[in-house]
Parts: C-alpha cells; structure tokens; sequence
C-alpha cells in the first residue's frame, strides 16, 4: 500500500475563490457559449439593461444599437440609450464587478435581476480581447462621465480607467464594446431576430439597428405611454416555503410575528392572522427574530387550509391586450390576431406572474421557410420572459412544452407545424425560473404551464372560429358557381331520362336554387353531417372484401 | 336431362322492365322539378349497421334505413347530377343494345364542366359508388341496366350453352372452358349432365380437376371464380341454380377468405347486400377444406402459418351475425384460431397429384359430409 | 385457310427429349459422385447484368454469364437437394403424362425432413426460384417439364382449335371466349381465318371488341391476358405465331407497364431472358395507345396523371438497352414524362363506345400506323 | 408624460449580493431540481467528495451511505468514509462557504472543482429542513471534532454550532443532512442506480449502501489497487486562449515571458521558445507581468503553427482497461467485453482528457425491459465524467450524442436500440465541460466526441468479429446435422431420376462431405460471398415484372 496522505498535507491550498474567477472559468453559465448565440447575449444583456433603466424612470425608450465587423469573428457593439443614465458613484460597480445592482433584493419585475449582465459582457470583451470597456453617461443633472471599466479578476473588483468628467445636460448611457470568438448572422438565432422579437414586446420602445454591412433598421414606436413603473411587491403567502418565512422574518422591523405576517406579506389581514392563530400551536405575539423552523412550517402548513386574495399586480406590468395586438399587427400584418392575458396568480415561493400569450395568423405570421416560396410558412412560437425574447434552448423551456401540450386538431388546426402562425408568449414575473444563468429557457413549473395552456386553449377556439367562418364565406361564393355547373348537365340527363324539354328543366332547376339559398344562406350543415356520417360506415367493410366485390 | 329456355319474349320482357325502372326515376324527379318541390331520391343505406340476416329467405338483407340524395343539399349536389348522368347513359346502353365495362362507363361520361377544372367523374370510383347507389335506389340489377362485370372465371363440364346465336359444349373444350363473360344474362342453356355445381376458389386446382376428369366421375359442372368469386360468375352460377335446380357446393381454401368466399356464395356479401337474392344461392354447401381435414387426412406437414390478418380476419367473421348463429363454422373458425394454421385446397397434392379427385372429393361428397 | 399439325409422333418426340435432359442431369451428377467428385451444375446467371439485346435475333438473351450449385458448398446444399426433388418430381409427371401448377408442385414435394423442423421447401417461392434456376440450367421450357402456368387469358375469333380430343370453334362461344388452359404445348389448329392476331391488356376491352364484331370486320383473332400476359398466354400466342405465320399486333395502355408488355410480347422479358426464343415473337408490332394519340384523337380529356411510381418506371424503362435503342419508343415514353399522363385504351369510350372499333382500329391498322 | 425618476433616486438600493443569496433563490444551478433528481444529487455531491479525499490520501476507500425515510419526501442521508478527514480549522469553511475548497486553481482531475458539492448539499438542507448539518472528521492524529454547522446566507460565512472535540485516533468523515420535499426511488434515476455506476467505475472501492427499506447492498472492491494521485499538471499550449496566458503570465514567478512559457506550460521546450520567438515582432525576454494582449493574441497565434508533444497525462488518472475490464464483468456478467482507452489529448484552452470506453454485450448487460421478460433488454449508456456517474440530461450530453452519431449498421448490429449491450463511456479531465453546474451533461466539444467516437468505433469492430465468430462455431455444429438431413432426400431423387441404387449414392455423398470438412473445418466463405452477390442482382427486376412473369 502506497503512503497515505494526512488531511492537513491536503488542505495547505485550501482556498475561497472569487465570482469573477468562477465565471471565467465557466463562461458557458453566463450564456456566452457559441460564436453566434455570445454575439446574441451581449445584444440581449445590453438592450434589456436599457430598457429596465427607461422604464424604472418612466422614460419612452429610444436605444441605438450597432454593431460593426472589425475582422473575422471580431465585432464592436454599441448601445446608446435615453435612459435616466448612472450615478458617477456607481458607475464602476455596474459595470465592474458581478452580482451587483438594484434589483436582487426587491420583488420586482424586471428584465435583468441578478446582477450578471453588464458586467458579464465587460468579462466576456476583456476575456476574448484583452480590452476594457467603454462607457459614458450623464444623468441630466448638468454632468457627464466618460471611462473605460475593467474587472478585476481575482477579486471581483472594478477598475476605472481613463475617467473624463464633463459638463453637459446629455441624459443616457453609452456602452460600446469589443468581442472576439463571436459571429454575427442575420438568422432565426442571431442579433437581427432577437431585436425584431424585442420590437414586438416593446411597443412602447424605438429601437435604430444598424447591421455589420451598414443597413439602418428602424423598429417604430407604436405606443407613446410608457409602461406602468413596476412596483416592488410584498410575497404572496400561497407557496411561500419555510426559508422564505423564516428569511422575510429575520429581515422584518415588526415587533410581533402577527403584525409581521400582516404588513410583510401580501393578502394578509387581521382576520387572515386570526385563521393562522388559530392554526399553529405558538403564540404570534413573540418576536419574529426569534421564530424558528418548526414554527415557519406550522405557518406554511396553515397557508395552505386559508384562502388567500389573489397577489395584487402592482409589481407585474404586463404588456397588455391592447399593446401586443397593435405591436404585432405592426409587425406581421396578420388577418387574424387574438390576445389573452391571464389574471396573475402564483407559483412556488408565492411568486407572482402573468402569462400573455397571442395567437397571429396569416400575413406575415409564422417562420418563413429557407425555400422562400410564398405561402411557405411554418409555425412559429415567439417566447418571452419579461419582454425578453428567449431565442435559445427552445426544447427545454416550460414555453415550448406547454405548445407541444397542446392537441392542435381538436381545434382544427390539422398540420400546426406548417400553418402561418406565429404564438407569442410572454412571462411576467418578479422572478423568472430560468433552467440556467443564460436565462434562455423557464422551468417546468406546473402552475406557469397550466396558465400558458389555459391560454393558448382559448385563443386556438378563437382561431379555430375565424378559420371556419372564413371556409364558410368562400363556401358560399363556391356554391352559386357550382350549381352554375351542375344544373346543365343534370337537367340535359333528366331530359334525356324522360323526353321532356331541356332549357325548361334547367330553368326550373335554377328557380329552386335560388329559392332555396337566396344569395348567401348558409348550408344545411345536419345533412352534412349525416352524409359524412353515411361514408364513415361504408368504411367499415374491409377492403379486401369491398374491392373483389366490384 | 336437358333443359331449354329460349325465349325472346322473355328477354324483350326484361328489357323493357329495365326501361320503365329507369325512366321512372327520371320521371319521378322531373314531377317534382315541376312541382317546384326540390328533386331528391331515397338510397337503401349500404353500411354493416342496415344489414341483417333474414333467417327465412336465408340470406343477407338490407334493413329500412335509408339516405337521401337532395339536389339541394350542397353536398349531395354533385352526386346527384352523377346519377342523372349514369341513369340516361344506361337508358342509352339498354337501347342500343350494348353492354358496358364499369370503367368503360367512367371514360364514355367523363368530360370537364364549363369554365372549371371540375369533371363529370374524376375516378372510376366515384362513378362506381354512384353506379351502387343507383342499383340500390332503383332495385334494378346492374346487369340489367346493361353494366357488365369483371370477365374472370370459366367454366367447364358437360352442358351446352347458347350465347349470341352461338351454341357449344362446355366439355368439348380441351383442357381450358369457357371464359365466362361479364354479362350473361341472355344464356340459354341447350342440354346438361350434371348433378350439382362444383365451384372452386383456385383456378390452378380446376385445372388438376379437369385433368383429372372430375366432372364426368363425378357428374358435376365445376366453376371457378379465380379467387373471390366475381359478380359476374356469381350471377352465372345463380342462373345455372335456378334454371337448373342443381345444387352447389364450395370447394375452397381452409382460412377465413375461403369462409367469406363460401358465405357470399351462399348468403351474399355486405357490399351487395341489396341484391342477395338475385346472387345467393342459399342451399349451398361446403365440402372443404376443413380444420378437421387436417387430421383426418394428415396434412399437418403441409399447414400454413396464420399471419395476424388473418386472425384478425377470422375475429372480425367471428363478429358476423350470420356466421355467428351457425355453431359448425364457429367451430372451424375458432379451430383454426386454436391451432394457429391455415390449409390449401392444392395442401391435398402432398398425398398424391389425383388424391384429391380419387379419394378426397368422391369420399366426401358420396357421403355427405358437408359443413352447412 | 386451314392448318393442321395433328402429330402424336411430334409429340412422343418431344417428350422423350425432355425425359432425356432430366434424366441427363441426374446421370452427370451421379457420374460426379461416382468419381468421387463434388456434385455441381452450371446455371446461367439470370441477373440484369448478363442479359443482353440480341441485334440479329431481335430478342433478350442471356450472356455467358453462370453461377454454379455444389453440393459440398455450405450456402449451396438446400437448394442442390431441392433441385434434384424437383428433377425426379417432374420426370415423374412427364411419364405419368400429368402436368402441375406451381404451387402444385411445392405442395407435392413438401415435407418435413427428418429430426428437424426443416421443410424440403418452406413456401411455394423457394421451390419456384429453384424450378426457373432448373429450367435455365437444362435449357428446357417448363411446360415440357409438365408445370403449367397460371390459368388467365382467353382467346376469341374465327378459329378452330383441338385438345385433348375435343374441337371448338372459338368464334361460337357466346359473349365469352377460350379459356386459355396453362398448358397449350398440345394445342392442335384444325382450321381458321384470320390475318393477324390482336393481343388486348385489358379484359374489358377484349368484351367490348367482341361486342362489336372486330374479329370479322378486321379479319382478326382477339386475345387477352388480362394485364399482364401470363407466361401460358405468351407460349400459346407463340405457338400460333409459329404455326399460322400470323403476325401480332399489340393493342395495351398507353403507360409504361402498356410498353413493357408489348416488349416482353416481341423481345421477351429479363425474368424468362433463357427462354426468350420460346416465348418472343420479334415481329411485333404495335398499334396503340401512344401519346400521339391524345391530340390526333382529341383524348385531353380523358388522360390520368402520372404517378410518382410511374415515372420512376418511365425512367427505368429508358435505361433498357432493347428500348434506349428503339428511337420510338424512347419518344413515346419521352412525351409521356412531358406530357406527365398517360392514356388507357378504354378512354376511348370518351369518344363514342363503338369509337374504337369502327374508327380508331379500322384507321390505324388499315393504314398501319404503328410503333414498331 | 409622467414625472421621470433620476438616476440618482434608482441607485439608492444598489448593493453586492453574496453567493449564498443567489444561489438559495437559484438552487437549479446546483442541481436541485425536481423532487428525485435532488436527492440524488446529495448522493452525488457526497459520495464524490469522499471518493476524491480518499483517493488524493492514497486510501482504498470504504463507503457507507445510508437513506433514510423520516416522513413523506422527508429523507435523512448519511455518508461515512475512511478518508483523510478535515482538519479542525477548515471544517466550517469546507461545509459552510460555498466556492471555497482546495481543488479549484488546480489543473488536477477530481470530481469535485468548484467548491459548490458538500457546502450545496448544507445550503440545500437548511433551505428545505431549516436544520443544520452534523459532521464529524477525524485525521487519524488523535483528535475527532464533532459539530453542525449551518451556512449565513447574507454573508456567505460558515457557523459552527455544539462543536464537540475528542480524542481518538480515528479516520475519516461523516455526514449527516436532512432533506424535504426530496423522493427515493429505485428506478433509472435514483440513488440507487447512481451507486450502482458508481461502484462500475470505481473498482477500487468498496460502497455499502442501506436504502429507506432497510435492504443492505454490498459493492465490493474488485481491485485493490488504490488509483494514481492525479498531480497537479501544467496547461499545454494548444487550444489556450489570449486571456488564459495574460492570466498565467501574472502569476507566474519568471522574470522573462521566454522562461514563463517554458517553465510555466507544459511541453514547452527551449527549442520550441525559440520557434515562438521568430513568429512574434516582440522581445520574450521582457517580464510576464508586462505581456500585453495583442501579444499574448500573437502567441496564441504561434501555438497554432508549432508542433507540441501531447500533454503529459499525469494530472489525469483514468480507471484503466484492466479495471473496468473487472469491474463490469463482476457487475455484469457479460458474454463479451471490449474496453478501449484513447490517449490523452486535449480540448480548447489546452485542457488534457482522456476517453475510455466499453461495450458489454449479453449477460446481465443493457437495460432490463419494464415488462421483465427473459432476455428482454435494450441497450444502456452509462456516462461517466470522472468516474463520476451522469444520470440525467442525457439528451443534451456529448456523450449520448457520440453514441448516437454511430451507424450501428455498418458493424452489423442491425437493431443496437433492443440489444443487450452496455456502453461504458467516461471522460477524464482535469477540467469536464459541463453544460450547467447541475453537472449532468458535458458540452459538445467536437475533440471530445471524435475521441469517443474513435473508441466506440474499434470496440465495435470487436464486438461484431465476436458475434460472427459466435455465429461460425454454431455454423459448423449446424452444417453437420445439415448434410445429415439433406444426404438421403438428394440421394433419393437422384436415384429416381438416373434409377441407380438410392443406398449407394447416399454413402458416396457421405463419404464426399467427410472428405470434404472432416469435422469443423470451415466455410468456404469465397462461394457463399459470390451467392450472396447473385442474389443481389436477382433483387434489381422490378417487383412487378417479376410477379406477373411467374
């Protein structure tokens, strides 16, 4: 047996490491994974980085994206916005060191939350070029600050560099950076596509895009209100879990677990607390520093026996019907749209969300195919979270799940996969459960497929009207030219058949026709019915039978 | 013995019936143009729901339920004026004298309607369909509307029939017979020396039993109708019945499409339920090939495996009313089913080449022993 | 016109030759044996790639071409055994004067061999591959070895045939014709009056031309195979063919399985490649329907789109030497791929029923307007 | 317009979360998702750990792990080793902060890196339990120290709570956690299953395990032979990126960038600097901690065009052919097995790995049908990174995705999906790309798969030589009985047919066969190719001539 070796010998490395220095080694995590998908998360982390700024300031979005060729593999991005801009203070840390920002600790919708994005584009430039960034930004208040950012690895740190303070009323931030290893494509997964996508839950947003070779796209503003500013919302207690209790009541300023339960969370009255008493075996008069995990158990466990409001939607600020139908009709010209929005509800952890989800067909709905023949069309699903469009990893999200759930011929929609449709759905939530950091896909969470479900079942019988009321105006256009062929021709056999005149059976003929329908009755569907019925049972002799029997 | 039937006032008789079926259906239909009433006619509904067993007349009928054909009706539209268009061709073909092939029918109608891309038929399935429905609605026998059948099958024994002013011997023609036609209503038959209708599913065993002289040691016309016995030879065989009186008697395979070929020759087939009467002949009996035939003379060694069709095949005749009241053939079927095998009328060539002329069927039909 | 070729001499004669190559067989290979050598026979190689175009003869042949059976070979042994089963199986029926399906023959020689689950043959096409690799290999005709084909086709016209004792006039057999038997070798010609034969695919339109009386107006004998001709209908119009000096005019669809029947009627078939002298008549020819027929008789109309399958088939019909060669016929399948249709004969009854009998044949062949 | 906010206003809740925050509101990172996959993640993390420490102490290990049922989805786990233990002053950092271990600056193979398994594993159970975690270590000096410690989640800091020294000369470590909201099961995804592989590519260990049920289950220890310490190796150049050598370069002591690439990189010799040294426009005599990124990019760039020895394979320790050899026919049974191990290569940033493979065919191998009929069994892929067993996300693992890139076909294995075939695959690094820090799933580097690749391709050419050799010594048994059967039907016909004496012909073909084979010598192969050939041709005449010309 060889020597062994003691734990103290093994633990002389024993060390802590920083974020910086574990994200470096795991870019992947960050969703800077592949040439074309790194390019897309820059322009996804960036663009939503400015949008949240805009919104949070009530400001209509107006954002300025280019990117430029410098070699191969080897691209520029700038992104100007109009938003409130960053605090000179601050500016390094937003930029320069992760898991830093406003919004991990709130209970809040928002498009970035944890702190990983700004600065994970400073990593992933300074780690494929060796470059710093560079940033500008004034607020309006008379000042502004240009610097280059980098990070410090080792210690999660940042490090202006350059720094110039000038005076101007300019309000916005400008990023603007550089990216090796990385490849720009106009398709269905690069930057292009995902800025249309975003066009389409931002109709409150003007966004310029100016392409590698030059071109200028310009993706309107359709509405002038800037969205509702998000509230922070107090958590709803149904699927609160223990360590979410036990965490809200450490951080409390209440003196009683009562009134703790009571103006910490959501839908939580006094008659609420009473039911709650009346289900646990200690006293909510004590301090809620000192309440401990059996205890937050007892109060999970009696959540569950209460009925609860539902969670108040201040802190959710769905796109809204109105807003998506106008933005898609923009964009794809459909002939047919529908648009749902779900009433928030919850999922575990008393989270609350909203699920929209819209349902375009024709025009330019749908994926068009690589031939580019017209009419070419295969279906589409546009999925967001927070008006982020989620462009990767499509077979693993909850999104895409809950489509495939769904048994499209029950509403006539025989060949889904092949229709021009284009299904927009849209995930709001104070807190999204990505599958991973990329922030590309959502969990399986139960409660958030049912929602997009409910919805898609809906709007599908709502399409699945329009498509059958459109067969039946052609159906009556259809019919007056087919009786203008069938009654010669049967009304020279019935002459034929009986030696009686055949210009006065076909005018008699035509007589009852017009009778009958007029000029755009509808159909005697029940005697449809009873022939398809009639064929179906004619199915039935077997066919080997059938056909000898000829 | 010797039978003779020439009768032209007969034939006239016939044809003038046809006539009168068809141009009342046109007529019927025009009344109610005139009327201003909207033209339709009734259809006996063809599907296995409307069928049933007449434990009486023995054979396979159609039940009450009915469909319509409504001018009006949009779906019924173009069926409807297909039915006009069949019905006054055949009044043609009745009236000239003509028969006519079923897709010689479909070629002869089809043509394209003004200013559409549309035809009178796009298929010769849709106007046979047409063609059925007409049959059923009318009552009227296909052949008598002058649509003549496949052309399959012969026969071969000793009769003399007439056809078309031509006289000759069924047995006097070497080692093939006559090659029935499609249409034969208008046979006579001269003379015959037969005691009952052998009819055989395998062409290739009629020959071994013509070789074998089956039909003079044992006085019998044999038919075969290559397979599934074609309308046409079925209603050949149902003139030889009734103009003759002689029985018949099955001689086919030992599976469940020699079972359906039998109860077809004897009961009549779902498809053509409507006219049983005019093609069953219910005193048929069957002979063989039986399950039991397989031990009584060892023909184990030359089995067939059932393949899951087949099974299925035989459930689905299982579920049949009419094979389901008769205890002998569920005996067979389930038989069969229990030993997982099929047997060949041709499996009786593993005894001897003559085996089944010498021993087999004189043994067996000597002394009756027949499945009913 | 009359001929007769009433010849039991001719007959015993051929008969003994073909005892004589069987026998020959067997005798080489116990010869082998007896030297103690490894028993094996030659057999020409029957694959696409040894089949040839003979210029001179204007037929299909085989090429040298052979693959051998040995008995010591492991892969080879079952079908060596089967062989010879098959060998002494049909010297018996030739001395015996019998002759046996196909499926016949299997049935007849199946069993089980001994301590094993192991059958002589297991199904009907084991014992058929190796009865066409015993053919090609003693260059003897099957029906001499007494297996008869299937049973299908018939003739009809101003004919007067004997088999078997009997004599018939196949012009008085009603509305139906000969049922051509399997086995024709015998088939005596007492008299007849026709100047060539018009060999018909489709059964519905041999109905409709007797209907119309075509063998006397055209002076002509009618047969059909109904679809493809089995190889029993190909020997016995050979057989007239040699006999009477007539020559063969080809009447099918015009589609691609139309074409390789009519090639298979003049130049034989790759299957039978072997036996092509026995069965092709090289002088052929070919009366309709072509594409060219479409527009010369209006027939737009009446044409079905071509399938995917048929296309393919198109194609490999064009990669044939014996057609590639033949700057007609790749014209015809050519326009037929342009056109993307095809043309059936019976879509002739578009124009009237009687249209093909009183125009399109009068015209085509009076003028011979043909495909050679 | 509503009143805009400043930036100003915004930035007053700007803060730095801790790690344990952020992954306590995303336990998915680590793994903890879904209520099976969790626990045997616990397994995983825990079992890893002890089999990396015992190993790095050259200790054969004993493994005892015991699950417990305390109430529904309620579990308790226990894992015992005889590994090196922790000493006292590392114990609350190794359990109680997460990033924090001793393997993660080393380029050395374990199955632990990132200092996220046993401090998860206490973070996921406070979550779930609200209770601490009970350790016990004892370095086998005289001391064992006994504790719980919990995780402060605000500040990602370790607490030690009712810490208990002794003295004792014991060795080792055990842990103990409760979990909820947890399920066992036996199935494909279970613990059970995780240490079923774990036991295969661990021959050297010995795993006792105790399921909720109370059924012990032994794995023993095939091999005695502890593994090779994986040392701690150099990067090798091919593949390293521009920030990877700027990151070296500043922790390298060599004061001239020529000796830090010599001394600080693998397989850089003083010939190959100076090969370096003519495709750069810079002095590598000027110190590493001034290399510049453009420079550092040029010698990337003359890495691409030199040629370097593979990289040394110490720092990685695959199992060996001989001991997975053992190890699955002990586990399996198998009636053939193949083990193929590559050499060691390396993947982008010159990371070294090694692939082994093996293909186990009959036997116990593949997986058992759910309907347990005899012989019923599919094929089986059993991935390993590390010898560490990868049950989940198989679909989006390079692994499966080698194997399903494989024609099966071509080595006749006509229908792999219903075989009963075992492939064993696992990847060696000092560094695996996972996909996600769930670690089921290793990324589809293309070096990686085309090794794999390469292995399953020449053990699949072994196992089909085995089958069609199995298939030949059948053959001649068989043959023998074949004449056996043929001799007397082919003498008797040939008697007939020629009318010599039956009897006699059958001895001469007798006594031919006997001359021919004896008793086993083979096939002519040459002549049944040539049949096989002419069969070929017969198939090319189209179906339906060939039918109608019967």
């Amino acid at each position: 047996m060889p020597e062994q070796i003691s734990g103290e010998k093994l633990f002389e490395e024993f060390k802590t490491v920083q974020l910086s220095e574990f994200f470096r080694k795991n870019r992947q995590y960050l969703g800077y994974v592949g040439k074309i998908k790194s390019l897309t998360t820059v322009i996804h982390e960036l663009l939503s980085n400015s949008l949240d700024a805009c919104e949070e300031a009530k400001i209509s979005p107006s954002i300025k994206i280019t990117i430029s060729e410098l070699g191969t593999e080897h691209y520029k991005v700038r992104v100007e916005d109009n938003g409130p801009g960053i605090p000179e203070q601050h500016l390094e840390k937003v930029f320069g060191q992760l898991l830093t920002g406003t919004k991990f600790h709130r209970n809040i919708q928002l498009r970035g939350q944890q702190g990983l994005g700004v600065s994970g584009c400073v990593l992933f430039s300074q780690m494929t070029t060796g470059k710093s960034t560079y940033i500008k930004s004034g607020t309006g208040k008379g000042k502004i600050v240009e610097a280059r950012v980098e990070i410090d690895i080792k210690t999660n740190s940042p490090n202006l560099i350059d720094k110039k303070v000038e005076n101007s009323i300019m309000r916005g931030t400008v990023v603007e950076a550089e990216f090796k290893g990385v490849q720009y494509t106009k398709g269905i997964r690069g930057p292009f596509e995902y800025i249309r996508w975003t066009a389409a839950a931002n109709p409150h947003a003007e966004i310029m895009f100016k392409d590698p070779e030059g071109s200028e796209m310009l993706f309107e503003r359709v509405i002038d209100k800037v969205p509702k500013v998000p509230k922070e919302v107090k958590p709803h207690p149904s699927g609160l879990e223990a360590h979410d209790i036990l965490d809200l009541a450490l951080k409390s300023k209440s003196r009683a677990i009562s009134s703790f339960l009571s103006s910490d969370l959501a839908r939580v009255s006094s008659d609420k607390v009473s039911e709650i008493q009346a289900l646990v075996d200690f006293d909510l008069a004590k301090s809620p520093k000192r309440l401990e995990w059996p205890e937050a158990e007892q109060i999970v466990k009696s959540f569950k026996k209460i009925k609860f409001m539902a969670p108040p939607t201040d802190g959710l600020i769905p796109i809204g019907k109105d807003q998506i139908e106008k933005a898609l009709n923009n964009l794809l010209s459909p002939d047919f749209i529908e648009v749902i929005s779900r009433k928030p509800t919850t999922y575990k952890g008393g989270i609350p969300f909203i699920v929209e989800i819209a349902i375009a067909y024709g025009g330019n709905s749908g994926r068009a195919a690589a031939s580019k023949e017209i009419n070419e069309r295969k279906v589409e699903i546009m999925r967001f979270a927070n008006r982020s469009p989620l462009l990767f990893d499509a077979g693993g999200c909850a999104l895409t799940k809950a489509v495939n759930s769904i048994d499209w011929r029950r509403y006539k929609l025989k060949d889904m996969e092949n229709s021009p449709v284009s299904l927009f759905i849209n995930l709001i939530s104070t807190h999204v459960p990505y599958t991973s950091a990329g922030k590309q896909a959502v969990a399986g969470e139960e409660e958030i497929l049912n929602e997009i479900r409910m919805a898609l079942m809906r709007a599908s019988r709502s399409l699945q009207l329009f498509l059958s009321g459109r067969r039946k105006a052609s159906e009556i256009a259809e019919r007056k030219k087919m009786y203008e062929r069938y009654i010669p021709e049967t009304a020279k056999a019935l002459a034929k058949l009986t030696g009686k005149k055949e210009d006065e059976i076909e005018e008699m003929l035509k007589a009852l026709v017009l009778e009958r329908f007029g000029d755009d009755k509808p159909d005697d569907d029940e005697e449809e019915e009873e022939l398809e019925e009639e064929s179906a049972a004619y199915d039935e002799i077997p066919e080997d039978v059938s056909e000898e029997d000829e | 013995m010797a039978a003779k039937n020439k009768d032209k006032k007969f034939d006239e008789k016939i044809k003038k019936e046809s006539l009168d079926s068809i141009s009342g259906f046109g007529k019927k239909l025009v009344a109610a143009v005139e009327n201003k009433n909207p033209p339709s006619f009734e259809i006996p509904l063809r599907s296995k729901t409307n069928i049933s067993f007449d434990e009486k007349k023995k054979i396979l009928v159609l039940g009450d339920k009915t469909s319509s054909r409504r001018f009006l009706n949009v779906a019924h539209a173009r069926k409807f004026m297909q039915s006009a268009l069949i019905a006054s061709a055949c009044k043609e073909y009745i009236e000239h004298d003509r028969t006519v092939g079923k897709r010689e029918l479909y070629y002869n109608l089809k043509h394209s309607l003004p200013n559409s891309k549309e035809n009178t038929f796009e298929d010769d399935i849709e106007s046979g369909t047409v063609l059925n429905d007409l049959e059923a609605s009318m009552g009227v026998l296909r052949e008598r509307l002058h649509i003549e059948a496949k052309a399959r099958g012969s026969i071969y024994g000793d009769i003399t029939l007439s056809q078309a002013g031509d006289t000759f011997d069924c047995s006097k023609l070497g080692r093939g017979g006559w090659a029935i036609p499609g249409y034969t209503e208008d046979v006579d038959i001269i003379n015959y020396k037969a005691d009952f209708i052998l009819a055989i599913e395998n062409d290739a065993m009629m020959s071994r039993l013509i070789q074998e002289k089956v039909y003079k040691n044992l006085n019998c016309l044999l038919i075969t109708g290559e397979g599934m016995f074609p309308r046409g030879v079925r209603r050949f065989i149902k003139l030889l019945n009734e103009k003759l009186k002689l029985p018949v008697i099955a001689f086919v395979d030992g599976d469940p499409y020699g079972f359906y070929i039998y109860s077809v020759l004897k009961y009549g087939s779902i498809e053509l339920a409507h006219l049983s009467e005019r093609y069953a002949v219910p005193n048929t009996r069957y002979v063989g090939m039986t399950m039991d035939d397989i031990e009584t003379y060892e023909l184990q060694n030359v089995t067939e495996q059932l393949k899951e069709v087949d099974k299925k095949r035989i459930k689905e005749e299982l579920g049949y009313m009419w094979f389901k009241n008769n205890p002998a053939w569920v005996r067979q079927l389930e038989k069969m089913l229990d030993m997982g095998v099929r047997i060949e009328q041709q499996a009786l060539a593993n005894k001897s080449l003559d085996f089944v002329a010498k021993k087999y069927l004189p043994e067996k039909i000597n002394e009756e022993k027949f499945l009913d």
